[in-house]
């Protein structure tokens, strides 16, 4: 396992700047998961490490040791794609014995690792079938396993688990997360679901239109996002705007009492689960989503502004309901409207 | 928004009255629409009828080789196998320069052909499939529309190589190039079932180099791709006609060289016999491809 | 004139009759002049002479018997007069064969090309002075004869009668299905300057037989080339073919019995002659590589042995008179009736242009 | 000074871009690299058996001589240009094409649809047989022609036998209406394998969706289906008319229309005109890049996919 | 709009029962949502009320009018798929009138008409533009304004959202549930995401081998499942065994009190928000997954079996904790073990 490095790589195809500058850490044995919309640059930035894209500018190091010219079959890095790519013309042991295989490891040592990996992802007896005949999530292990066996500097992983079926999805999120920690592998996760990746990752790069918006923890990355596109990208937030001064934030209908410097105008983002019932403000329930675990509620504050907020689910409203909510101060984010940017706290 | 609610509801329930008065109103008649009930039929008579147009008369010539007398419009005599012992070297009258020779030496050239055809079909198809280039458009129509028919081939290579007329390079030279369009497009077929580029990709991530990828990766992935190919090429190659027939000076005479005979100056019966095997050779082909995944002699492979 | 040398294998010197592949074997070859040795060691394995091939003239007993005498196969060289020439004419000035042979014209045609070289064989003598080029470049083996082949059975079925005249021919419902053969070869050069012929046509003046093909074709006669697989098929009833052709399918093919296949040589309306007799011959390729055993096969099909070989087959050998004319050719009497030759030179001079005339005139479908 | 000389940057770059194409260092020069060495074994074929041939065939058209390239003449292609003979021929080539190509795709359309939409008892037999005659060589189309249209013709004395007329006055193989028979039927097929790989990719669910807003079946496939096959339909009729000029075989024995390729083989048969059969080669060649580089660009990617 | 009837349909293809006796009804103005597994009969049910397949046996009923052998373009239905299905050839607004267009209806009118639907799915600046130019998204609403536009007795849609990404599935659901609720359309929603079904449908019907486990309203397929299928297809489902008598049941490590009758083995389903912190009974945390607004635990009861357990996305527990829980009793499922069917209450 490695650290990997990028440093101010640019990928320009044509006129299409696909990543503007980006410089990126991943430590030895941490993932790291990027995520953002569709075309945001997160495959490029895979394809860049992995040494099938040469960047523009910028360099790629591994371990401190620059490989940004090296081919990829140098690289020693793993791949895991969504469409599994798997070789079909061979078994599913032969798949993951390939790597070493390529590498001249004697072919008693190369049956031995692939049967403990085949064996750790639970899929040791299909170890002589042709990968064509099994199923998404057990071809989707196999190409683990195949990348796993080289050892690989590097795991990456672009959207692996985007077309497997939603009950599938969270199975294998759990258990590829487990062995990833397990194993203490060095990987990049790139996934547009932010939800896998919070689940998944150790640390969370968000990009946007080429560029690193924030890496961070999940949690800090969910609780204290650097500006509004994080916020809303990341988890659900309601947009509210307000004036701020002397640490209040007039919000029309309520006060909310914070201890930020800025004055003026601010954006406030407030999560769904941010909002408590019994509170002071009159919300009328416009509409209401029953899912099961929970009930989301869309709700008309006082100033005609529209927020969801997650209720359990076996409370009981109707659309026309009127309920009391108070806005959490300790949760919020508040950004300056003019930069977008978090506002900084006092403390 | 809420405007449009009460207005367009007035507006739907009206319209949908006209809707279901057009429409609704045949909801019980289980009468067919008028092309489901001419249409269809009329067409599949079409493709019987082509079919049958298609087929019947190589039916005709096989059974027909094996009947004693065509002096009528039916063959009679059966059966007989006088004009298979002819064309296979066995008989006494007649084109008595049999089958075999010509046939050995077509399937040998046809084989070098193919080989040639994987050696320059393979790798085009890849290149194609695989990369987008300035060129590309332009190299792939030159690779499945080459630029000159048999015929016109043929008079071409008479003056370039005289010294090779007729041999069984040339021969090889000249089937490669008019067949390859059927290997480029049958392998071209089989690459774009795969995902090339991401099982590349896999490969050379695991440490393969890119040469060691395409041949113990890409290629085993279009095998059959590549065999239906070589069945196609050779099949064709073995009784090519047009190019043969303007550059041959034969020893041994190419097997289309000795059908031509056959069909231009031989009796009736005696040329079915000849022509009936190729059929064979055709009815194996076909056979093999079906293995393969493709239906019938065609490109295409319906088993992806 | 040499009267004994009827097989150039009997003037074999030194080897004795029976040399089967003995290397230091030679004979001698060629006439007056072009008398010489041949050495048997500079025989090929296989020897290629156009047009010497199985299933045409009885060319297979020809190179049976040569090759059992000399030790010399011949290679079984497929294809007409026409095809051999384009051949040869591909080749100038590296032949893979080593002699020309096929139609008489064909032959002067390959001569004024430059392709032929000079070499009489022996028994050049008894070959009538019109069907051989002073120069020695091209002599003639045998002739065929324009002829009628016709299906009796059919002719009975719709009552016709045997014809005997070409007038005979225009009769609907023979000519509804009667078939000529190409202008463009030389079988079909002949059928139809044999009908111009009979109408009183010449070389400069077709319009004759244009006006003959006029009235055959508005009944459905045409020109083809597959005469063999039609005529038992019964594709066609009646067609216009050498003597050879129609007497061979008659009496060698199974497909079919003697009895439903009748050859007839017919003259013109008022007695005109109407059997154009078509020479063939070969001549030495300039530049052939086995010009020995070529020579040697050459001296032997003017041999009488090998001159009685084609008329076993219902070809009639140049030196026709020295030997017995088979009786299943039609009387020797319609012959002489209906027979002419056209001056070998004169044609050749105007062959192509009296093709293209034909092709591009003739209204029966199938010219090209 | 940079007017006369190549400046010294565009040196260094022709000169880099050939040393990254021998020693690349960016994935980009190791892909044009690969790109360049797998297109190169069909060139170097395409190069000896396809362009060299056609220039010395080009040579061959103004040769004095007819054995050999020797001297200069313009004669074959005046003669092309003056005789009548000519024009008809090519007239006679084009019409003829073009009808049977029209015929061909048209029915290729059909049973594509047939065999994709509907489902048919033994339909891989009939797909194979379809496919069949791709495989035969023309001179045994023209005798399927025979066995079908000759006066002993199968269809022509069915015929005969219901109209009570003689079978010899229907029989038309050896006519254009034989001939066009025999093209149709080395045609069908190409145009069906064509067609088939297009059918294979329509949008089946939009052709429902269709059905469901109340088009019947010609109306979907008027308004859905046509419309996307429509560059398939383009492609087989670019396969399909080249493919019908280059039929040789079933002319040569079926004689019943002076076309291009019996005239190349005539000219060398009668007379061995090589300089007016290269002439008429080299015309045929170039009308043939013309037309696919033409007809390609109703194809809407500008590229054929068969 | 109308009600659709299936009266017990069964689809056979050679020897695959695809359908098994499907009766079901779409009342008037409801949307009811299918959900079910992969290959359960979905599709097939789905096109047996479009026309394109005639059911084996039983009936399809339109206003109680039997049209089983209706031809599919008399039939009057809009159908929305997976793959948006859109005529590529054709504008959107071509599109969109095309129904019309077959039904001869003026093209004043059809455009109009076209242009209200675009408005109201907020796509009207698209009318011009190619479909295949779109994005997903707006393909999907082509799409539904394509079927919508010949005012369908039935709106059928086939996974409409499948090939979507996460963020914009939240939204399109939400959009396109309103607007189903807003037209009073009769529709009918497959798809595999019991989710999604819950958020946008009146009732759903819960298929399993082409037969009908259970249809109710999402509450009642959540809270009240018919089966220990449905309580675990639907929603996540904690499965634990136990003894029962006297209406206790008997877990081995705590007891919980119950109305049931039955007496002997009995599976308990408990959902992961049905465990209340606090309680007596000691779980060990295995694993934390955070996932912005709550975290899960999964954790170990003392008689070994791992359960999940939904907590506060604050909350802050690592693996190793040991947790106080509780089992709510009011709120599990109770199934005999041996039918796997409810157990029936005593009320
Ligand atoms: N080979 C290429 N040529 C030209 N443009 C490209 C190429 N590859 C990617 N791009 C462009 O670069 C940008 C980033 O693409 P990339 O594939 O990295 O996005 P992504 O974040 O992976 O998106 P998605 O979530 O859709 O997979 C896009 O605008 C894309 O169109
Ligand atoms: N045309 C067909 N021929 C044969 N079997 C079919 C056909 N269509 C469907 N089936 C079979 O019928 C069963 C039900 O298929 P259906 O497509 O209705 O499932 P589904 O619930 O829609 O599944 P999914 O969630 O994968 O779309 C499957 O087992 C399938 O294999
Ligand atoms: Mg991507
Ligand atoms: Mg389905």
């Amino acid at each position: 396992m490695s650290s990997v490095r990028l440093e101010s790589i640019r990928k320009v195809y044509g006129e299409e700047v696909a990543v503007d500058g980006i410089d990126l850490e991943i430590q030895d044995g941490e993932t790291l998961g990027i995520v953002g919309p569709s075309g945001c640059g997160k495959t490029t930035t895979l394809r860049t490490i992995a040494g099938f894209e040469t960047p523009t500018d910028g360099h790629v190091t591994f371990d401190g040791i620059d490989v940004t010219h090296v081919p990829p079959e140098k690289r020693n890095v793993g791949l895991v794609f969504q469409s599994y790519a798997l070789f079909e013309t061979k078994t599913v042991r032969k798949n993951v014995t390939f790597g070493l295989q390529m590498r001249d490891v004697p072919k008693a040592e190369r049956r031995k690792r692939a049967d403990e990996l085949l064996e750790l992802l639970d899929i040791a007896d299909l170890a002589d079938r042709n990968p064509a005949t099994l199923s998404g999530g057990q071809q989707q292990r196999v190409g683990l396993a195949r990348a796993l066996a080289i050892e690989p500097h590097v795991l990456l992983l672009d959207e692996p688990m985007t077309g497997l079926d939603a009950e599938l999805k969270l199975k294998l999120r759990d258990e590829i997360g487990s062995l990833l920690d397990e194993l203490d592998v060095t990987a990049l996760y790139v996934t547009h679901d932010q939800e896998e990746a919070m689940a998944m990752c150790d640390r969370i790069a968000v990009l946007n239109d080429g560029q690193v918006e924030q890496v961070g923890t999940p949690d800090r990355i969910y609780r204290q996002p650097a500006n509004e596109f994080v916020a809303t990208f990341v988890g659900t937030s309601n947009i509210l705007t307000g004036t701020a001064r002397n640490g209040r934030i007039d919000l029309g209908f309520t006060e909310l009492v914070t201890d930020i410097q800025e004055t003026g105008e601010v954006t406030v983002a407030a999560r769904p689960e941010d909002f408590s019932l019994g509170g002071p403000v009159d919300a009328t329930v416009l509409e209401t989503t029953y899912l099961g675990q929970r009930m989301d509620l869309r709700a008309e504050l006082p100033d005609d502004s529209v927020v969801t907020i997650h209720v359990d689910g076996d409370a009981d409203y109707r659309a026309g309901d009127v309920v009391g909510v108070e806005i959490d101060p300790e949760k919020i984010q508040i950004f300056s409207t003019g930069t977008r940017e978090r506002t900084t706290a006092v403390t | 928004m809420t405007e449009y609610d009460t207005n367009s509801k007035a507006e739907m329930e009206t319209r949908q009255e006209e809707l279901r008065s057009g429409t609704g109103s045949k909801w019980t008649s289980t009468r067919r629409s008028a092309s489901e009930r001419i249409g269809r039929p009329t067409l599949v008579w079409i493709v019987y009828l082509t079919v049958a147009i298609l087929v019947v008369p190589i039916l005709v010539t096989f059974v027909a080789s094996f009947a004693s007398t065509a002096t009528g419009v039916v063959p009679r005599g059966f059966i007989t196998f006088e004009h298979w012992r002819h064309v296979l070297g066995f008989g006494e009258y007649g084109v008595r320069s049999n089958a075999i020779p010509g046939l050995t030496f077509s399937v040998l050239v046809a084989t070098g052909g193919m080989i040639l055809n994987v050696i320059i079909g393979v790798p085009i198809a890849y290149a194609l499939s695989r990369y987008e280039f300035a060129a590309h458009n332009w190299v792939n129509t030159l690779a499945i529309l080459p630029v000159v028919p048999g015929v016109i081939l043929g008079i071409a290579f008479l003056r370039t190589y005289p010294d090779y007329r007729g041999s069984a390079l040339v021969l090889i030279v000249g089937y490669c190039l008019l067949k390859s369009p059927y290997m480029v497009l049958t392998v071209q077929s089989s690459f774009q079932s795969i995902d090339i580029v991401k099982l590349e990709e896999s490969a050379r991530s695991l440490g393969a180099s890119w040469p060691r990828t395409f041949l113990t990766v890409i290629v085993p992935h279009a095998k059959r791709g590549i065999l239906a190919g070589c069945i196609i090429t050779w099949t064709l190659a073995a009784a090519e006609f047009n190019f043969t027939y303007m550059v041959h000076t034969g020893d041994p005479e190419p097997f289309s060289m000795f059908l031509f005979r056959n069909i231009s100056n031989a009796p009736y019966l005696q040329s079915a016999a000849a022509i009936s095997i190729y059929f064979c050779i055709v009815v194996g082909a076909i056979l093999i491809l079906q293995l393969l995944g493709n239906r019938g002699f065609t490109t295409l492979n319906d088993d992806r | 004139i040499s009267d004994d040398t009827d097989g150039a294998g009997q003037s074999g010197e030194s080897g004795g009759g029976s040399g089967n592949g003995s290397s230091e074997e030679t004979y001698e070859v060629g006439y007056g002049d072009y008398r010489t040795t041949v050495n048997a060691s500079a025989f090929p394995d296989e020897l290629r002479i156009y047009a010497v091939q199985t299933g045409w003239s009885n060319w297979d007993a020809v190179m049976e018997n040569f090759e059992s005498e000399y030790g010399v196969p011949l290679y079984d060289a497929q294809g007409s007069s026409g095809e051999a020439l384009t051949d040869a004419r591909s080749n100038a000035g590296n032949q893979t064969h080593s002699a020309f042979n096929g139609g008489y014209s064909f032959a002067l045609e390959a001569m004024n090309d430059g392709l032929t070289t000079d070499y009489k064989p022996a028994n050049w003598d008894v070959v009538p002075d019109e069907l051989k080029t002073d120069n020695g470049h091209v002599v003639s083996t045998r002739q065929m004869t324009t002829a009628v082949t016709y299906r009796v059975d059919i002719y009975e079925e719709r009552g016709l009668d045997a014809p005997e005249t070409w007038e005979d021919l225009k009769h609907p419902d023979i000519a509804q299905d009667l078939a000529f053969t190409p202008p463009h070869t030389a079988n079909g050069l002949a059928s139809a300057l044999s009908v111009n012929r009979a109408y009183g046509g010449s070389m400069a003046n077709l319009d004759p037989v244009i006006e003959y093909h006029e009235e055959i074709a508005d009944h459905g006669a045409d020109i083809r080339r597959n005469i063999e697989g039609d005529v038992t098929s019964g594709e066609i009833s009646t067609v216009i073919e050498y003597d050879y052709s129609g007497l061979n399918m008659k009496y060698n093919m199974d497909e079919i019995d003697e009895e439903q296949l009748e050859v007839a040589i017919l003259t013109g309306p008022s007695g005109r002659e109407g059997a154009m007799n078509v020479p063939y011959g070969f001549g030495l390729l300039e530049g052939a590589p086995n010009p020995e055993a070529a020579k040697l096969f050459m001296d032997y099909v003017l041999s009488l042995e090998g001159q009685e070989l084609f008329f076993d087959a219902f070809v009639r050998p140049i030196r026709a008179d020295e030997l017995e004319q088979p009786e299943e050719f039609p009387d020797q009497s319609d012959y002489d009736a209906a027979e002419f030759a056209l001056d070998q030179e004169e044609l050749v001079a105007n062959q192509e242009s009296i093709q293209q005339e034909l092709t591009e005139r003739t209204p029966l479908p199938g010219a090209q | 000074m940079s007017r006369q000389f190549p400046s010294r940057d565009q040196l260094r770059q022709s000169i880099g871009r050939t040393r990254s194409m021998a020693f690349p260092t960016t994935e980009r020069d190791r892909e044009r690299r690969r790109i360049i060495i797998m297109c190169l074994p069909f060139f170097v074929l395409a190069t000896f058996a396809g362009f060299v041939p056609l220039i010395v065939m080009a040579r061959m058209s103004l040769s004095a001589e007819n054995l050999e390239n020797a001297g200069w003449s313009l004669a074959a292609w005046e003669t092309l240009l003056t005789e009548p003979v000519y024009r008809e021929i090519a007239w006679n080539t084009l019409w003829f094409a073009t009808v049977a190509t029209v015929v061909s795709v048209a029915l290729g359309v059909v049973i594509s649809h047939v065999l994709e939409k509907y489902s048919l008892p033994l339909e891989n037999v009939l797909v194979a047989a379809v496919s069949f005659p791709i495989a035969l060589p023309g001179i045994v189309v023209a005798f399927m022609v025979i066995v079908l249209l000759g006066r002993q013709g199968l269809v022509t004395n069915a015929v005969a036998v219901f109209t009570g007329s003689s079978a010899i006055d229907l029989a038309t193989a050896t006519t254009v209406f034989g001939l066009f028979l025999g093209y149709v039927y080395s045609l069908v097929p190409r145009a069906t394998m064509v067609l088939r790989g297009t059918y294979a990719e329509v949008d089946t669910r939009a052709e429902e969706a269709a059905r469901s807003l109340g088009a019947t079946p010609l109306e979907t496939f008027y308004h859905v289906t046509l419309p996307e096959i429509r560059p398939g339909i383009v492609a087989a009729f670019i396969l399909t008319f080249r493919s019908a000029l280059a039929i040789f075989g079933t002319v040569l024995i079926l004689q019943a229309l002076a076309v291009v390729t019996l005239r190349i083989d005539y000219e060398i048969g009668v007379g061995f005109n090589t300089q007016i059969a290269g002439a008429i080669g080299l015309v045929y060649a170039l009308f043939l890049i013309a037309f696919t580089f033409v007809g390609l660009r109703f194809v809407s990617k500008g590229t054929v996919e068969i």
